[in-house]
């Protein structure tokens, strides 16, 4: 990113859903320098039929503060443009929206890295929790963490930087 | 006294979203928090019963068990998190 | 992905632009088995301001066939949903969209690594070619190819796969 | 007859889109064609001139240039792709 470039960061919780386009458009507007947007949107699956919802809880002002540590950090190590990260918050149907990370770079490998690092780091340490509400009526469980979440993060520390 | 707060199955089994508390002399670490709580009563014991899956932030950051509190305003508890 | 679920893909060429929300609603439209999507868009940089435009042109027929070929290969190495791949061709102003790779899947590092190597694989081996108009009116050049995308190619052969 | 079909720098030095050409008996391979087509003229030598530059596909295939051209019906030559 050519120095005094303007770096954009938009971060935001919600219980609406958000539209991607448009965010999309907000990030990108007025700039020819970006060559590339990477675009992650994580839906609610249905688990085969035996999930009604997710229930996510969030941890207000922490959560925020969190996200915004995790994109300033992808920002500074991969180049960015810019990053806009939206998480939706209460109850989301099977097939539904949950979260939003938009990188922008020059060039795609920093935008594709940016977008999967903000995931990677988001899932695991972010202040969010899912509880399942379930098809057949009985009571639903917190969802676990996974292992995989925490190797995923895990293996930023043995890369080098990409960009 | 500095407030506690609870989060998902934590503040389930406990049985509040949080609560004020006078923290004794002793308590200097999230460990020294942890024990302090679990002498409480049943339902913070069982909350808190596998120390290790207890996440700690003191004001809104991370910190791991053995870091001092310090001069904490907020302190919060929950399990690992899974958003995204 | 379960035995048996429908795998969505979709290629095409074409010099209108591409509306990039639109095509993520046809690939996840009626399915609550995905649970990611990556969207890549490759935008036309104004270089500083020395582009005019660039001008973008493919081999009918090969385009096509060697997308698909990259997608299918795709699909099947990250275990994919669905694949939506659109490229265009013609005279492309800076700001404006080149490309766009959809990828679904159930899980997110699938859907990263499936768009980020149709996109590696698209670069050096889908034939398009761009050449550039320069904003002061001298005859532009044709872009040479990168020998950082010939390496970021080469890279999928040395890593076990992922998904 | 053969249908030759050129893209980007290749079609702008040769001067023509594609044309239909009669392989003579000695071209099996990508390279045999190059060297013939840089027989035919000062355009196609200026084109053609840094062989390894040029990509090679047969009937809308990617091939190596020492492959065997087989019983192609269309092959084309062209830069090194820029798409994307």
């Amino acid at each position: 990113m050519p120095a005094g470039a303007a770096v954009a960061l938009t971060v935001r919780i919600q219980t609406q859903d958000f539209d991607a386009a448009a965010e999309c458009a907000a990030l990108t507007a007025g700039r020819a320098d970006i060559g590339a947007l990477v675009t992650f949107t994580g839906l609610c699956r249905d688990e085969g039929g035996t999930l009604a919802a997710l229930e996510l809880e969030h941890y207000p002002g922490m959560a925020e503060a969190e996200i915004t540590r995790i994109c300033r950090t992808a920002i500074e190590r991969f180049g960015l443009s810019g990053i806009t990260a939206v998480h939706r918050i209460g109850r989301i149907a099977p097939g539904a929206n949950i979260v939003l990370v938009i990188a922008a770079a020059p060039h795609r490998h920093a935008a594709f890295d940016g977008a999967s690092f903000v995931m990677d780091f988001l899932k695991t340490s972010a202040p969010f929790w899912k509880k399942e509400h379930r098809a057949d009526g009985r009571a639903g469980d917190w969802v676990d963490a996974r292992e995989s979440d925490a190797r995923a993060r895990a293996a930023w520390s043995r890369q080098p930087s990409g960009g | 006294m500095t407030r506690i707060v609870y989060f998902a199955w934590v503040r389930e089994r406990i049985g509040k979203n949080e609560e004020q508390i006078e923290l004794p002399a002793g308590v200097r670490t999230g460990s020294d928090l942890l024990s302090h709580l679990k002498s409480l009563g049943d339902e913070y014991a069982y909350a808190l019963e596998h120390e290790t899956a207890i996440r700690i932030a003191v004001d809104q950051e991370h910190v791991e068990h053995d870091e001092p509190l310090g001069s904490a305003r907020e302190i919060a508890l929950f399990p690992p998190m899974t958003g995204g």
